[in-house]
Parts: C-alpha cells; structure tokens; sequence
C-alpha cells in the first residue's frame, strides 16, 4: 500500500493528462491548467516545509554554537525580518490590501535595497567565471576542442567592432567571409542545426522519461525499485 | 591551479596555469575605464532585429501590444535598454500597451519604463487609455494557458488593485487572441519559449522576443514561423535603437542605453580574446617543447 | 594576538569608517547595496567573512521573499480565493463574490500530506502528493515537447536543398540548407544509443559530434558579451549611484 | 508488491489503447456539424461606398472553431483588394457580431492587414451568431454582407492535433513495445557514454579521500522533467553511496524536490541495509532564489572542499558559476542538462558532461534493466522516424524546386502540414 498506491496515483494523473491534452470537452478541457494549479498550490505548502528546514538547521548551529554559528544569525534575522515584512505587509500603503510587494513597504524596500544588489552582484560574477573558464578550455588540444575554439573565436570577434574592422577588406563576392556575417551564418546555420538535433533528442528523452515514469518502470523517485 | 612550488618552471609553464584572479583584474579594469570615460557605439541592424522592428513599424494605430516582463533586476542592464528602445517605438506607433509579469520579479521593473520612458517623453499619453499595468501572476506557463482562454478571470484588476472594467482599453479584452502582438522579455523560464508553447502556437498569435544574448540561440530554431523577431542582449537592444533612429531622426543624439552598454562589454570582450590568444601560444610554444600535460579541463 | 589576525581587525575597522562616511555622505541603503555587491565580489579573490556575511543575509532573505511572494500571489487567491471566497475578502475584496471551487480541496489535502513529512510516523503519506506531482510532469510534458521540440522542429527542417529564388539558382541558400540539413542528421545519430559508432554510421556519429561543437563552441562565444553587460550594470551602480563618478 | 503493479500495468496497457480508441472513435468520425456558413448565404452588402472607401473584403466562411472546448466561432474572409497595395492600403478588418441578422451589431475584434481570419473567443455555446466584416482604411470604412448564423460548441476531439496524436501514438508505442520487448531477456547493444562510465570512480575517489559528494539536482522543481531526472540518478547513485558510506552534501532550492530527494536516499539506505546511517541533514532546503542558492553553493564548496560533484537537472545562468568554482577546488564534476544554452559552459569547466538526451537515458543505462533500456531503444526509433521524415520531406522539396513542379511542391506542403503546429 505505502509503496503501490503512490505508483498507481503517478500512472493514473499522467494518464488521464495525455488523453485529456486531446479532447478539449469538459471536463478534460482544462484539466492540464488545473493541475498545473494544483501544483503550484502544493509548492507553495511546500514553502513551509522548507521555510521550517532552513529555521531549524540555522538555530541548530547557533545553539550549539557550531563553525560560523554567528552568520546563521544573519541567515536567521533577514529571513525573520523579511517574513515578518511580507506576510503582514509592513509600511504597505494599501494596508492589508495592498500589492505585497506595493512599492513603499518594508517588503519592497527591503527586496529592492538587499535583495536585489546581492542577486545582481552574483549575476555579475558570471563576467569573471566566463573569462577564467574561456582561458582554460579553449585551448586547441584535441580535434573536437579545436572545433570548439575556432567557432567560439570567430563568434567571439564577429561579436565586436573589431572584428568587422579586421575583416573589411573582404567586400563583394568575398563579402560573406567578413566576421559578422560569418558569425551571422555559424548562428544561423550550423549552430541551429545542433540545436535542432540536441531539441528532438531532448523531446524523445523527455517522452521516453515520461513513459517510464507513467508505466511506473522508473520509480527510483519513490525510493527505489525495490520493495 | 598548481602548487608550482615543488620543482622550478619555466615562465611559459607558470603562465601555463596563470592564476584566474589576474583574469579577473583584467576584465574589472576594461569594464571601468570605458564606463568612467563614456560612449556610444552604433550597431548595424541584422534581419531578425529588423524584423521584429518592421512588425512593431506595421502595426495600425491603436492595435494592442502585450508586453510581458519576464526577468528580474539581474538581467536587467541587459534587457531594460531593449524594453525602452520597444516601448518608445510602440508609443510612438500609438499602440495601445499592456504590461504585464509571468515573473514576480518583473512586478518592479514595469514601473521604470513608465516612469522612465512613458511620463517623461510621452505626456499625452493616458494610464488606463493607452497603456496600463496588469502586474504580476503566479502560475507560470498554466498562468499563460489560462490567459490564452480566459483573460478575465486571472487579470480581474491591474497592478494597483483596481478593477479592469474601470479602464477603457480593456474593454473587448477576454484572451490573448485579441492582442496583434505579444512581446515576451526574458531569458529564463517562464519566458519567450512558454509564450511560443502555450500561447502563439495554440492560439495562433504573433509572438515576439527580446532575452539575454545567451537565451538568443535557443530561441534561433523559432523565427520566423514561430517568432516574428527577437533581440538578443544589448546588441539586439543597440541595433533595435538604430533601426529606430533611422526612422525617427529625431532621436539621433539621444542617449540610448543600448548604445552605450556595447562600448564597455566590447572592451571587456577583447581582454578575453586577447587572453584565449595567450593562452594557445603558451600552449603551443608548450607543446614544442613537449612538455604539456593532457587532459587538463578536456572536452568530454 | 597574530599579524595576520591584527591585519583583520585593521582592515575590519577601516571598513566600518568607510561604511560610516558613505552613510553620512550617500545615505544607508545606497551604501548598504554597494557594501553587498563589494562583498559578493570579494568571493573572486577568495572566501572571506564579508562575503560569508552577504551570503548568509541573501539566503534568509530570498527564502522568505519566495514564501510570501508564494503565500499572497498563490496561496491567497487561488487557493483559499477559489475554496472559499469570502474568506479572502477582507484581503482581496474583488474575489469575494466568486463561486466556490469544491476541486481546490485537492491541491489542499495533496498539500496537507506532503506536510505529514514532518512526522517520522505519517511521513510515507508524503508520497502521495509527491506521487500525483510526478505524474502531472510526466503527463504535463510528454505532449508538450511531443508537439513544440519534437513535431515541430522536423517540420521546420523540411526544406528544399536546392533553392532558387528570384534570380535563380542560389548557391549560398543551397549550401546553408544542405548544412543544416546534414548537421541535424548526423546530430541525431550521435545520439543513438543503441547502435555502435562504427562504420559509415561512425563517420555519421563523428560529424555528429563536430556540429555540436561547433554549437557549443558558437554558443559560448555568443554569450560571453551578455555576461560582460551584467557587470558592466553592477559597475554603473558602484561608479554612478555610489560614488557618482560618472557623467 | 511492485510486480504486481508492472504485471496489472501491462495487461492494462492495452486496455487503456483500446479504451482511448473506442472513446475517440466515434468523435473521429462526427466531425461534419451543421454550423457552417459559407459564402454561398451571404448575401451582397447594400452598404453605400464612399469614393474613398476601400473596396470591402468578403466573407469567406464562418463558422464554429473546431477542435475545441467550445466558446469560439471563426471567421474567414478573403482580402480587399486594397490590403497591402498603393495607396489605399488598409489598417484592417473590424468583425461585428449579432445574435440576430438584422439586430444590433457590435464590435468584437479587430485583425491588422493581411490577415484573413479571426476567432471569436467570447461566444455562448448554442446561441447563434451572425458577422459581418468592416474594412477599414483611413480614408473609410467599407462593410461585407451578413453571414448566415453559427453556433459554437464543444469537440470531444481535438481535430486540430490529430497528427499529434497519431505521432505521438508511434513514437509512444514503439517505447513502450521496446520496454516490454525487452524484459524477454535479449540482450541489447549500448554504446558507452563517458560521463556514466566515470561515476563510480568519480564516487570511489571522494570515499578514498573521506569528502563528501556534492549533488545539485538543478534549480527547477519536480514540475520539470530535468529535475526528475537528476532525482531517478541520484535513486542510482545513493545505492553505492550506501553501501561505501560515503558522505553526501545535498543543498536544493526547492521543498518539493528536497522531501523526493530524501525519500529517495532514505530508501536506498533501507535497501543497503543500514537505515541507520542516514539522515535528513543529508539534503537540506536552501532558497528558492537562484543567486542566493548558487551563493551558498558556493560557500559551501570552498568550505567543505567536495571531492565529487554532480550538476543533474534544469540549469540556469548559475551552471558556470558553481562549476568554475568547483574546478577551482580540484573536484570531479560530473554536469548533464537539457538545457541547450548551458550544455557549453559545462563542457568548458567540468570533467564529463551529459548533453541533453544523456541526462534522460542516464537513469536507464546505471539502472541495467532490461525495461528501462529497452526504452532507450524506443528512442533510437523515434530519431529513425524523425530522420525519415525530413529525409523524405527535404527530397520531395528538392525535387520540387528543381522540376519546379506544382504537383509535388502541394504533395510536400501537405505533408509537412501534418508535421505543421495547426
């Protein structure tokens, strides 16, 4: 029971999903959108779960005083202050009413002054980690990862006004070969054609995966396939 | 890297394994200097940007344009300027505009392109009449396959809680159908390729983009049977601002965001050739002599 | 007391001062932000105590904006606004004359068990939510990658590989379709997983795997210039609102 | 238990076919519906036409949208001869509606030049309508005659996805046929993915060294196929953990996946027969936010310096930030994702990479049964029949262009339709 009924519940709402994506009648009409609700909704339960484990495991480290307890504190009070803003819409202008995150409220103030520096901030690192990670692998050791270079660098160039100036002796018939219209055919052409195939290959994966699930053949999300 | 230490290298080896943090200096400095010193740079517009232009240039007076702010104040340097350069076109189109999020983060930014662009430049243009603010909706793409149907019943009153039948424009509104042209804004998920799923290709609806650079060649696959355009990252955004300066002249010494973001990112750009350049002459100096090492960050 | 350690509370002391002035000078949130994105750089040179700081600050935080974010744009309306309307009223008038939706008490019950988690007896009952979770993805997806990824992108590879236009034959159009048309194939028999890359059916395979790197490849290098733009935004913020050294 | 499950399954299977077509059948065939008006009522406008007026498109036919849940009638027209050319352009059509043919007529939508159809999407089930078209210029308005009623109501079947249906009918059977093929016993062929075949030494390498494994099973919830995914491997991967007891350091950044997660790696403790060395500190919720989740992945790999870690599932910007920093450490990474835009960026920092439809079939190939590998050859059929297909369509189109015969340009246009998004 504890095992076979949640196989059974899997088998059936995948099922029922299928057919219903085809026959727009009701009820099966919008039967994908609801679930889809549904699901939503129990993410959000979820939050709860969540919410509680990160409270739990930040008050742990500080009662028992474990390695940088002091910082589970940070952890502790923005999550406390932040809750406590939003749930009770603190300094909303519309009071209760408002838009939770109506501008002029603690919530806000708080996601646009905090929030909103540290996620952009860590967004940016991404402009170092792709120049460290371009000098490493973009070296011309293999077959493969000469193929790799050479398209990254054309598209690199072809992406500034460097490599336009580089290439501007190139005119008429030649005029293709000029960096930004090859970096224009590379993205249109092969590019595309890799991303077409790597596409259809994601989509039988994602059917055959789907298949399995709705079979119950793969239940290792269940906690394996033993009994 | 590699602690060096234990046996003298060479200077070429050492450089070899060059410590990433001097590539990190080197890019904070071509990032600043440019910013500190202040450009534009012009782009020449490429066919799918100028067709997502051509669209927005053929609509007739008073259509109506979704516009949907699918990204958050990260990718905002990227994707605001591009957001301005269409919203301008649009006012300047008299289109009717509806914003709106299938993000929570794009609740905020809706708000800087009417204080940003809207009030400022376009005076005569209504709240309510001409362009409205729908505000977020949780439920991701079920959020768009509802909307695809039923307008009305998720969108019952606009950001600031009034009710929608108190706007003139929503009137006639009760699904995506009635839009001529939806435009999606953003690189992650939910974004352009849940609009294409959920509501362009079932409804049949023009679908436009503009995303980060990165998301662009994802989306390549979908134009122009399934997008009519897309812009990707500031240079779709400058390119977008230079189709728009050559039809409305009078935008020619305006300061474009789009433009002036390029300026930095190409320097910064070619610190990183320069530095991939490098790094396969110490490679190749390296393997004349013999003495690499294979395998190190190998493809697969 | 270590050098190394006097070092610390030097530089943490000189930090505070800063701290102060710009507050004194720019105001606190201002100087609060640029305080967290200097912070989150730091971590490029290695770990330290003031990116341990913002790190620790921005996980309680996100976590509880995603919760109420969660709480009143889902939970509020379209779960207690569609049970049981009238009790959302006092928080969102507009809703409270809607009809009352029985089938919400799905989504609740659903999320009710998953709940039971948080009992070491009645935890398996969790499974059952997780259970209908899984099933509504597999059923969710498997039609819509069938239809947009799969449908979709063959038709769009449908295409003459000899074209002509107006002025005739058109090489360049030509040569484009038969490389898509060649790199779509091969790509797709790199991916066979039940037949050995030998042969002719190698070769495939092998040309294959240069499409794909020539995909990632372009990819990458495409991308490069996007990630440089969000830096260049959080320089704006340190140079202009911080310390408005531009324009 | 389970048997029990996958033996009632098979014979059910059929059963739900059988079921699906006996339901589907007999919509299948009343598809022809009385709601139909074609140009053949319409009678002529007597509308006055000012010299500036264009010249009015004409109703082509109206009538009720098919294929769907009701609530939608569509009109078709043919173009003014105005729309699109010299100066008398048109800025569109105005489609009016009426419940009566000579009652009041109101404005239900509008539809920019060049198109030719519209769909009314706010139409009462059995009531009938009727239509008439406005084409608009800026110099005038000229009207079409009046269409003949139509109603609007609700399909049982999809019409307009039935190529979908049958395609997707194909290629499910074929994963299915293969599946349950497959469980008799031959043995099939696999060719070797890199990234699966380092697992267990990449698992080895971290029990030697006593670090822990780190496992990210991406940023989306269980709603994306990606993440269940990464969850079925992490079902593969926790059983040798189990049985080295080697330490697993598992942050997520949704509830969802953490309460799969552990249930998951609970179980395979219980089958490694030692429940008790688990643990729910093993997987532990984090946030939702992307960025504050990578930031703290972060911190936690500089830390505790993880001598392995697996990237599995839907990734985002934040797949080269944790695995630059990953290298940096000198871990072991092992990425797959089906997420095309960040497949380059796990190539360039981590040690083997999953592309796409690896990510899928990891699962199958680590668990070696019969079953699950047998639909992996379901798949290579479904890349045959894609493969065919544009095949088939590019020749067809070829020979079209070069015989520039009409004939065969219609026969592949149609054939493409069927592979078309209606």
């Amino acid at each position: 029971m504890r095992r076979t009924f949640p196989i059974l519940i899997t088998v059936v709402v995948g099922w029922v999903l299928i057919v219903a994506d085809f026959i727009p009648h009701k009820p099966f009409g919008n039967l994908g959108d609801d679930f889809a609700l549904y699901f939503d909704i129990i993410a959000v339960f979820a939050f709860i779960l969540g919410g509680g484990n990160l409270f739990r495991i930040h008050l742990t480290k500080v009662q028992k005083k474990k390695k940088d307890w002091p910082f589970s504190i940070v952890t502790l009070g923005g999550f406390i202050v932040m809750l406590a803003a939003g749930l009770f819409k603190i300094g909303n202008p519309g009071g209760i009413q408002g838009d939770v995150a109506a501008v002029g409220s603690l919530f806000n103030d708080m996601y646009m002054q905090i929030f909103t520096p540290l996620q952009a901030s860590m967004f940016a690192l991404l402009a170092f980690f792709v120049g460290s990670a371009s000098y490493r692998a973009f070296r011309a050791k293999t077959t493969e990862a000469t193929i790799l270079l050479i398209a990254a660098f054309i598209v690199l160039l072809g992406r500034t006004p460097f490599g336009l100036w580089l290439t501007s002796g190139l005119t008429g018939d030649m005029s293709f070969l000029q960096l930004p219209n090859l970096t224009d055919w590379i993205m249109d052409v092969p590019n595309l054609a890799g991303q077409r195939a790597i596409m259809i290959g994601i989509a039988l994966g994602v059917i055959s995966m789907s298949l399995r699930l709705i079979l119950g053949v793969e239940r290792t999300y269940l906690g394996g396939d033993s009994d | 890297m590699t602690n060096g230490a234990m046996k003298k290298q060479s200077l070429v080896e050492r450089l070899q394994y060059i410590d990433r943090r001097i590539i990190f200096a080197f890019i904070a400095v071509a990032v600043i200097v440019p910013l500190l010193i202040g450009a534009q740079l012009k782009e020449k517009t490429t066919p799918i940007v100028q067709a997502m232009f051509d669209n927005v240039e053929g609509l007739p007076e008073g259509s109506r344009v979704l516009l949907s702010y699918d990204y958050g104040p990260t990718t905002a340097p990227e994707i605001q300027p591009m957001v301005d350069a269409m919203v301008r076109h649009c006012a300047e189109r008299k289109c009717k505009m509806y914003m709106m999020a299938v993000w929570a983060t794009g609740h905020n930014l809706t708000g800087e392109t009417i204080e940003g662009v809207l009030r400022p430049d376009f005076p005569d243009l209504e709240y309510g009449v001409d362009f409205i603010n729908l505000g977020y909706k949780a439920g991701n793409q079920g959020l768009i396959r509802l909307i695809l149907v039923d307008f009305k019943t998720m969108y019952s009153t606009d950001a600031n809680n009034i009710a929608i039948d108190d706007f003139p424009m929503m009137e006639n509104i009760t699904s995506l159908r009635n839009f001529d042209l939806i435009v999606s804004f953003g690189g992650g998920f939910p974004g352009i390729k849940e609009w294409i799923q959920f509501a362009g290709d079932p409804g049949n609806i023009p679908i436009g983009g503009g995303c980060t650079a990165v998301g662009a060649p994802n989306l390549y696959p979908y134009y122009p049977s399934q997008l009519v355009g897309l812009l990707g990252g500031a240079k779709g955004a400058a390119e977008y601002e230079n189709a728009l300066i050559i039809a409305y002249p009078k935008y020619e010494d305006y300061p474009m965001a789009g433009m002036s973001l390029m300026v930095s990112q190409t320097v910064a750009h070619i610190v990183i050739i320069f530095f991939i350049v490098f790094g396969n002459v110490l490679y190749f100096i390296l393997r004349a002599r013999g003495m690499t090492k294979e395998g190190l960050g190998g493809v697969r | 007391m270590t050098r190394r350690q006097l070092a610390t509370y030097i530089f943490f002391g000189v930090v505070v001062i800063l701290f102060a002035i710009s507050v004194a000078l720019k105001g606190f949130f201002v100087t609060f932000g640029a305080f967290l994105t200097l912070a989150i750089f730091s971590f490029l040179y290695d770990d330290n105590p003031y990116y341990k700081f913002a790190e620790h600050l921005f996980v309680g935080v996100s976590a509880a904006y995603w919760m109420c974010m969660g709480f009143w744009g889902t939970m509020v309306p379209n779960l207690f606004g569609r049970l049981y309307p009238p009790m959302v009223g006092p928080v969102i008038p507009a809703l409270k004359d809607n009809p009352s939706d029985p089938f919400m008490l799905i989504p609740l019950i659903l999320g009710i068990m998953l709940l039971m988690r948080l009992s070491s007896k009645a935890g398996w009952i969790s499974r059952w939510a997780l259970a209908f979770v899984v099933g509504t993805t597999a059923g969710l997806n498997l039609v819509r990658y069938l239809r947009s990824d799969f449908i979709q992108q063959i038709s769009s590879t449908a295409m003459p590989l000899y074209v002509t236009n107006s002025a005739g034959f058109s090489l360049g159009e030509t040569i484009s379709n038969i490389v898509i048309f060649i790199g779509v194939m091969c790509g797709l028999i790199y991916f066979f997983f039940s037949k050995e890359h030998k042969g002719a059916f190698g070769a495939g395979a092998r040309a294959g795997v240069i499409v794909l790197m020539i995909t990632f490849g372009a990819s990458f290098g495409y991308t490069v210039m996007a990630r440089i733009s969000l830096l260049v935004g959080r320089m704006q913020y340190l140079l202009d609102s911080w310390l408005g050294m531009i324009g | 238990m389970g048997y029990s499950v996958i033996s009632g399954l098979r014979k059910s299977v059929p059963t739900c076919i059988i079921a699906l077509t006996l339901l589907l059948g007999p919509s299948a065939f009343a598809q022809e519906s009385p709601d139909t008006a074609t140009v053949d009522s319409v009678f002529v406008s007597e509308a006055v036409e000012s010299a500036a007026s264009p010249r009015a498109a004409q109703l082509n036919v109206v009538q009720d949208s098919r294929g769907d849940a009701g609530g939608a009638i569509s009109v078709k027209w043919f173009r003014s001869p105005d729309d699109g050319m010299g100066a008398d352009n048109i800025t569109g059509y105005e489609i009016f509606r009426s419940e009566s043919p000579d009652g009041l007529f109101e404005s239900v939508g509008f539809a920019s030049r060049g198109r030719t159809s519209f769909e009314d999407a706010t139409t009462v089930d059995g009531q009938t309508y009727y239509y008439y078209l406005a084409t608009v210029s800026a110099t005038g308005v000229s009207r079409s005659g009046v269409s003949a009623g139509a109603r609007s109501s609700a399909q049982w079947l999809n019409t307009r996805d039935i190529d979908t249906l049958i395609i997707g009918f194909i290629i499910c059977f074929s994963v299915i046929f293969f599946i349950y093929h497959a469980q008799k016993g031959k043995k099939l062929f696999l060719r070797k993915i890199a990234g699966l075949e380092a697992v267990d030494e990449a698992i080895g390498r971290a029990t030697e060294m006593g670090r822990p494994i780190l496992f990210i099973p991406g940023i989306q919830d269980l709603d994306n196929v990606q993440t269940v995914a990464g969850l079925t491997i992490l079902g593969r991967i926790a059983r040798t953990i189990a049985d080295y007891d080697t330490k697993i350091n598992m942050p997520v950044s949704r509830s969802i996946v953490m309460a799969t997660a552990r249930e998951t790696i609970k179980q395979a403790y219980v089958a490694a027969g030692r429940p008790d060395a688990y643990s729910d500190d093993m997987v532990y919720y984090l946030t939702d936010e992307q960025f504050g989740y990578v930031a703290a992945v972060d911190g936690i790999m500089v830390r505790e310096k993880p001598a392995t870690c697996f990237y599995l599932g839907a990734f985002f910007a934040e797949s080269l930030i944790m695995a630059e920093t990953g290298n940096s450490i000198g871990a072991i990474q092992i990425a797959g994702t089906a997420m095309p835009s960040q497949l380059p960026f796990f190539i360039a920092a981590c040690d083997y990479t999953l592309i796409g439809e690896e990510l899928f079939a990891a699962s199958a190939y680590l668990s070696d049964e019969p079953r699950q590998l047998g639909a992996l050859k379901g798949q290579d059929v479904g890349k045959i029949i894609a493969m065919s297909v544009i095949l088939v369509l590019c020749i067809l189109f070829s020979v079209a262009a070069i015989t520039e015969s009409e004939s065969i340009l219609s026969l592949a246009n149609t054939f493409k339709g069927w592979f078309s998004l209606s």
